[in-house]
């Protein structure tokens, strides 16, 4: 009905890689479809109330449309509803909502991407050895999922691989550094090690490269620090998602939804392996971010 | 010698009338509110104004903690991480051994309270500074809430009611025209209850009392130790009134959230202007203080402003209420 | 005095009521005690004297709990007692006012006064009770002050009169005051011994420790004599000499040398002020000050010498008025531009305005002139520093066990000597001292007398403002008197005591005036 | 009168040496470093040293310009977000500009101090509490940050050898058993430097002179103002050699990182005995605070202690080593 639609994307995070890379495919879609997109995330993927009160202000300016990534499934139900009430589509990204108030989720199967960085690991390393996890955050859900994803297809599948440490450095990258250190200190037979998300994944590569060890290094999502690394070897390959796809889909969803189509309930935006040898192929390059 | 009723009446400056300089003290916040008002037609709505009260209820309960633990000259570091500490305790009594509802927030505060005692008798008993004291309990209660949760939010889904805590509206149900949230009228008691021992009783006096020169409290006899933890373990107690709000917010405890929270009240006590030296400091002012932090990230907010910007705006404002209520006060 | 006085002859003495026997006290570095004797009878005013850093402070601070003794016996009422804390202290009925002035700054004066003690109703605290009570021991003290003030607006002085009140509160029967009147001035003092002479009638036991001579032969009945931390003796204060009492403090005679008045009448102005205002307490004050003068300030306490100073020196804000320096006119808008002006303020309130107390007293002493101790890239120059601080410590007599100790462990007339010697060390050609000699003892007394009239003769404009009459008539060239703000006379160094107390309450009367006029103690 | 000379001769306690009771010091990290030893063989080697001491380098800066300001009697809360401002502007100056690297690193440190000279003139000049203006600085840099970078990390990949700034060794290329990193010796290299200008310049005794009585020294004629702004510049200096070291460390500006930094490096401040009230503290004991923090978290690490309990024992030992030095201070 109108010219250009306004549309508040409620994210994650807000400063790092991953997110701006989301930032970039919905600023994207908006262009081409002819809307306005906010874009805000609270500092740490733990702060769930800051996330609800950024949920709240974004509902008080009346948006046509809010894409939301809940830190917490529950939390924001009520304020969701409350959107419902009053006639604002709600899409949602990253990860889902318990609850059928989205009409639809642009997403990743966190899960499954961790799987496959734990068939990678084991494939590099010869199917025995030790490894260690570094990853960004103990409780929120992709810190979860990966964890859990990468650790139970280690045990389900390699039995003679053993995780022996997962440590958590906040998705900071001096204090993923600092970890790896020690881990590596700590364990000399490592083989490898799983960086959880960009900061930690570079973390970890960091710490790799200041004791000049020979650990396997997988790591997940890109940006130019993990291609970099990836090129020059020091990382061996990482998972990544589709960040730009994320925030393209939740656009383009949230202005079918304000046009009245209908959405199917997921939008599966997939995940890739990426190593020296198809970093270039166009279908790969076309995921990967700066 | 000749009047004795009328001596304010002589200041040398111009007068101005106290109920005229409290309001001034709001000057920051109104100003605030008059910008944004201008500037966006959304600011001005009950249910933005709700939201920012409703976002202010937490940080508040936090900052009114803070307020009584900084007039005696401390510093408490550990309210956001004790926040989640008594969330977590209220998990684990309601949902995990499945008590009533009632209990659940009794153990939130006082868990709440025997955390502050702790601190206290570490502060006062080991002369540990509180800035350390503090510290070390914002480690060892995020540690605990981890330990003790699992590490995985608690959900209230079985006690239901539980969100009516901070998301219901008594008030609504008598005036429907404005559904002001629980949580909100909870922090309103809470700062009123905080006012009142502030100012009516021997523990307010001596919250005072320490923080203007704690050698000569001692000199007089008083047993400073007991009333020192006494503050410090009233403050953990009115934590736990802001685990119990979060929780109920949250619908859930979520054991990581929490740091950084402590940076926003104390950044409130002292925008509201009680001086981090100890001795001076008041309720209302923090109030003020902790209305001028949501006002400020909702209005920018709704201005759609990019928020590496809100950022840069914010420090800004901040240093400028301050600074204007330094102009206020020296004016006066 | 009233009718039934005390004994106070040996023979028919009552039983004690403190007995202080073999006391020894160490602090790190130095020894404050060692084998003191203290003994206190009811009904008696007992003064305790000693030079500087004697340990008077430290022995009533060990009969009040604040310290506890490494040797020796504490009798009361000839029970041993351990007091380990103020509080056993108050429970036992002794009181004390200290030296330093121990206030809850953000407190009212009532609030102060009866901090742990607060009268409650239902368990809240009855604000009218407390105001009422503290508003009754005022009037007991004939005192003019609001219980509802906050004290830290008060001046020294009247903060000094709420630590009276609240000591008064307690109704000790030991009750210790610490150099209770070394910020008071004639009036309060003469209230403050009507008060000690009724509980001296009561029975209550004063211990009265002052450097102000004429104060002990007027109030006391036995002095105690102590120096260097032991005890010298115990005299009748009615049949001993002064002389005598200052030679077993000091161990030596006293001359007494009167001020040589060198001829200054023509000697060039130094310091010209020139209509200074500032609201109501500083009302068109002007006047002017030769090289090589001393001009003294008297006035009644809350007359505004003290905002004067503080106004030449930038201190604080003007609202008009001249300043002229050498002849010529100086823009005075910080300490800064003062000192760098050639003036110098030792402010009366060592303990806020004064001491660095964190420092050592070396730093303290060079507080004011490090711009002079610092060398290539702002490098300090230690050696030259330490040289003067010895310099210094030597000329003044400073007890410290060594420049290096900090400054908040010294005693405080020691303090004060430290101060006092920031500013010779900073050789300012204009010096303003603000009760120099407060708290200071008789020996240093008399040595900074001697110091003044030193640098007055070195060709310095000096003004010394001073609550002791005798102090300004004995310095003094010229004598201005302020009253209300107002300089309301300026005298020759001859002049008589009555003539000032005229000139000092000489205050404005027309009708007009004082219906706006700020109220006064 | 008598004598001056004589009464310091007259101690009464057990008489320690200044050398022992330095050492003394020391005993908290020293017994920490025992206790790890013994737990794991890993802990003890050289390059778990060298890892510890490498970890320590940025906050130990970070900590050194904390103190600073801390003895003064203010408190610095934008070191953090300051640090990666710094950082960014180098990777401005060398990877966008292009410019040689000493430009870089002495357009960071420049950054820094600029950004102090304007804290500490917001303190000084127009009265704003340390706490605001600090606070508000660390916002407004920590979005500048963001907006200057474009909210992308910047690479130094253009400008090789800035990593080894601090990765590379010179002291190992002398003595190769000993390949101690030069951030650590840029660290100590502060460290010394902040020593000297504390106990010999003019600004480090007027550094003191404020924290004790900063009108005392207002009213000896000092400039307090100048020498305030001079404190905070030299500490946002401090914090520009930090920033760099960051940048080197990670060949890169991450404009999201600082925030939370502040802490660990007040932290260290106030584990090493600087008293948060002002006027005393020590290069020293900040050092030794910041290796306890890192050794705390490196030997936990190690251990494979899990990270929640690592929270949880950190906590209890910061307050335990400070209850140890209290305890030490005491019986001298
Ligand atoms: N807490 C302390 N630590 C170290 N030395 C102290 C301490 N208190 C007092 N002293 C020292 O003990 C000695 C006695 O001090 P005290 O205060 O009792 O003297 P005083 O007789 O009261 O002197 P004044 O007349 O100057 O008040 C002095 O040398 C002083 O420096
Ligand atoms: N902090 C303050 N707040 C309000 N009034 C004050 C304050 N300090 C001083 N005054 C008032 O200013 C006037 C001048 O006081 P000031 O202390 O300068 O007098 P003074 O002549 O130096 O007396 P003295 O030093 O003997 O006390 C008095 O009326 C006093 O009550
Ligand atoms: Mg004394
Ligand atoms: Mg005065």
């Amino acid at each position: 009905a109108q010219d250009s639609y306004d549309i508040a994307l409620i994210s994650k995070g807000f400063q790092h890689q991953f997110w701006q890379a989301v930032k970039a495919g919905a600023d994207k879609a908006a262009a081409e479809f002819g809307a306005t997109v906010t874009f805000e995330g609270p500092e740490s993927e733990s702060q769930v109330d800051r996330q609800m009160d950024m949920l709240a202000a974004a509902l008080s300016r009346n948006p046509d449309a809010i894409g939301f990534a809940a830190l917490d499934s529950q939390a924001a139900v009520p304020l969701l509803q409350q959107a419902k009430d009053a006639g604002i589509p709600i899409i949602a990204f990253d990860s889902g909502v318990d609850s059928d108030i989205p009409l639809s989720t642009a997403t990743t199967d966190n899960v499954a991407a961790a799987a496959l960085a734990a068939d990678k690991m084991a494939e590099l390393i010869g199917g025995e050895g030790k490894v260690a996890v570094v990853a960004h955050d103990q409780t929120s859900r992709t810190g979860i999922d990966r964890v859990d994803g990468f650790v139970n297809r280690i045990k389900e599948a390699y039995p003679n691989i053993e995780v022996v440490s997962v440590q958590y450095g906040g998705g900071d990258q001096l204090q993923s550094t600092e970890i790896t250190k020690s881990i590596l200190l700590a364990n000399p037979d490592l083989k490898g090690i799983f960086g959880a998300n960009e900061g930690s994944a570079i973390g970890v590569a960091n710490g790799k490269q200041e004791l000049g060890s020979q650990i396997v290094v997988i790591g997940f999502d890109s940006g130019a620090a993990q291609k970099g690394m990836i090129t020059s070897g020091v990382m061996n390959g990482a998972i990544t998602q589709n960040p730009v796809g994320i925030g393209y889909e939740t656009v383009k969803a949230a202005i079918g939804a304000l046009k009245g189509e209908t959405l199917p309930p997921i939008i599966d935006t997939g995940f890739y392996y990426y190593d020296a040898s198809n970093m270039n192929d166009p279908e790969i390059a076309a995921v990967l971010y700066d | 010698m000749t009047d004795t009723a009328a001596p304010a009446a002589q200041k040398s400056g111009p007068r101005i009338s106290g109920a005229f300089h409290r309001l001034l003290a709001f000057s920051g916040l109104i100003a605030l509110v008059v910008a944004f008002s201008l500037a966006s037609p959304n600011f001005m709505q009950t249910q933005n104004i709700l939201a920012i009260l409703q976002a202010t209820s937490v940080n508040g309960v936090l900052a009114i903690a803070a307020t009584l633990v900084i007039i005696t000259g401390g510093i408490d570091l550990s309210v956001g991480t004790l926040m989640t500490f008594c969330a977590v305790i209220a998990g684990v009594i309601l949902t995990y051994l499945g008590l009533p509802m009632p209990l659940g927030i009794i153990g939130a505060i006082l868990a709440g309270a025997a955390s502050g005692l702790i601190s206290g008798t570490v502060i006062a008993k080991l002369k540990v500074p509180p800035f350390i004291a503090t510290l070390g309990m914002m480690l060892i209660l995020k540690g605990l809430s981890l330990v003790i949760s699992g590490t995985r939010p608690i959900y209230f889904n079985d006690t239901p009611g539980f969100n009516q805590i901070a998301l219901g509206s008594v008030v609504g149900q008598i005036i429907p025209a404005v559904p002001v949230p629980n949580g909100v009228m909870i922090l309103f008691a809470v700062a009123l209850i905080a006012s009142f021992i502030l100012g009516k009783t021997a523990l307010g006096r001596y919250t005072f009392a320490l923080g203007s020169n704690e050698e000569a409290v001692r000199l007089s006899g008083v047993n400073v130790d007991r009333w020192k933890i006494g503050v410090y373990a009233l403050a953990g107690g009115i934590v736990g009134v802001a685990g119990v709000l979060i929780a109920s917010r949250l619908n859930s405890a979520q054991p990581a959230l929490g740091q950084g929270y402590e940076l926003d009240a104390i950044a409130a006590v002292v925008i509201g202007g009680t001086s981090l030296s100890g001795g001076r400091g008041t309720v209302l002012g923090t109030l003020i203080g902790a209305l001028i932090i949501s006002v400020l990230a909702n209005g920018l907010r709704i201005l759609s402003v990019a928020q590496e910007w809100q950022t840069v705006v914010t420090g800004c404002i901040i240093i400028l209420a301050v600074y204007a209520d330094i102009l206020r006060r020296r004016t006066l | 005095m009233a009718g039934h006085s005390a004994p106070a002859s040996p023979g028919d003495a009552p039983a004690p009521l403190v007995e202080m026997t073999d006391i020894d006290k160490s602090f790190p570095g130095v020894r404050a005690l060692s084998k003191a004797r203290f003994e206190l009878r009811p009904g008696e005013v007992h003064a305790l004297m000693g030079e500087n850093g004697a340990g008077k402070s430290t022995l009533m601070k060990i009969l009040s709990g604040v310290y506890t003794r490494d040797a020796g016996s504490v009798l009361l009422d000839g029970q041993p007692v351990e007091i380990t804390s103020p509080r056993e202290a108050q429970a036992l009925g002794v009181g004390i006012i200290h030296q330093e002035l121990a206030l809850m700054r953000d407190l009212t004066a009532a609030q102060n006064i009866f901090i742990g003690r607060e009268p409650r109703r239902f368990g809240i605290l009855d604000e009218g009770q407390l105001n009422r009570d503290a508003a009754a021991i005022f009037a007991s003290m004939n005192l003019k002050l609001e219980p509802t003030v906050k004290v830290e607006t008060l001046t020294i002085a009247k903060q000094q009169m709420v630590e009276i009140a609240k000591a008064l509160s307690y109704r000790s029967r030991v009750l210790i005051m610490d150099e209770p009147t070394a910020a008071l001035n004639d009036a309060e003092i003469a209230e403050l011994f009507t008060i000690i002479n009724r509980l001296k009638a009561e029975g209550v036991g004063v211990v009265y420790i002052s450097h102000k001579m004429d104060e002990i032969k007027r109030i006391s009945d036995r002095v105690t004599i102590m120096r260097d931390g032991e005890y010298v003796g115990t005299v009748p204060a009615a049949d001993t000499p002064i002389e005598t009492i200052i030679s077993m403090m000091v161990g030596r005679t006293l001359s007494n040398e009167a001020l040589v008045i060198p001829n200054t009448t023509d000697a060039p102005v130094a310091l010209e002020v020139k209509g200074l205002n500032r609201g109501r307490e500083i009302r068109d004050v002007s006047f002017a000050v030769k090289k090589g003068e001393i001009l003294g300030f008297a006035g009644l306490m809350g007359a505004g010498r003290t905002e004067v100073a503080r106004a030449i020196f930038g201190a604080d804000r003007r609202e008009s008025g001249e300043i002229w320096v050498h002849g010529k006119r100086v823009g005075i808008a910080s300490p800064k531009d003062a000192v760098e002006a050639g003036i110098g303020y030792l402010s009366e309130d060592r303990k806020h305005f004064g001491l660095a107390t964190g420092l050592d007293v070396r730093n303290n002493i060079a507080l004011a002139s490090l711009d002079r101790f610092t060398g290539l890239g702002g490098v300090l120059d230690e050696a030259s520093m330490q040289r003067e601080a010895v310099g210094y410590i030597k000329q003044l007599a400073i007890k410290t066990p060594g420049d290096t100790q900090e400054a908040r462990l010294l005693s405080g007339g020691n303090q004060q000597k430290v101060v006092i010697a920031k500013w010779l060390l900073r050789d300012c050609d204009i010096l303003i001292f603000d009760e120099p000699t407060r708290g200071i003892d008789v020996g240093a007394k008399s040595e900074i007398y001697k110091l003044l009239n030193a640098l007055a003769a070195e060709g310095k404009a000096i003004i010394v403002i001073s609550s002791e009459l005798p102090e300004v008539l004995r310095l003094s060239h010229r004598i201005a008197v302020m009253c209300e703000g107002r300089l309301t006379g300026m005298l020759p160094g001859g002049a008589s005591q009555e003539e000032i107390m005229r000139l000092a309450t000489q205050r404005q009367s027309s009708v007009a005036e004082s219906a706006t006029q700020r109220r006064t103690a």
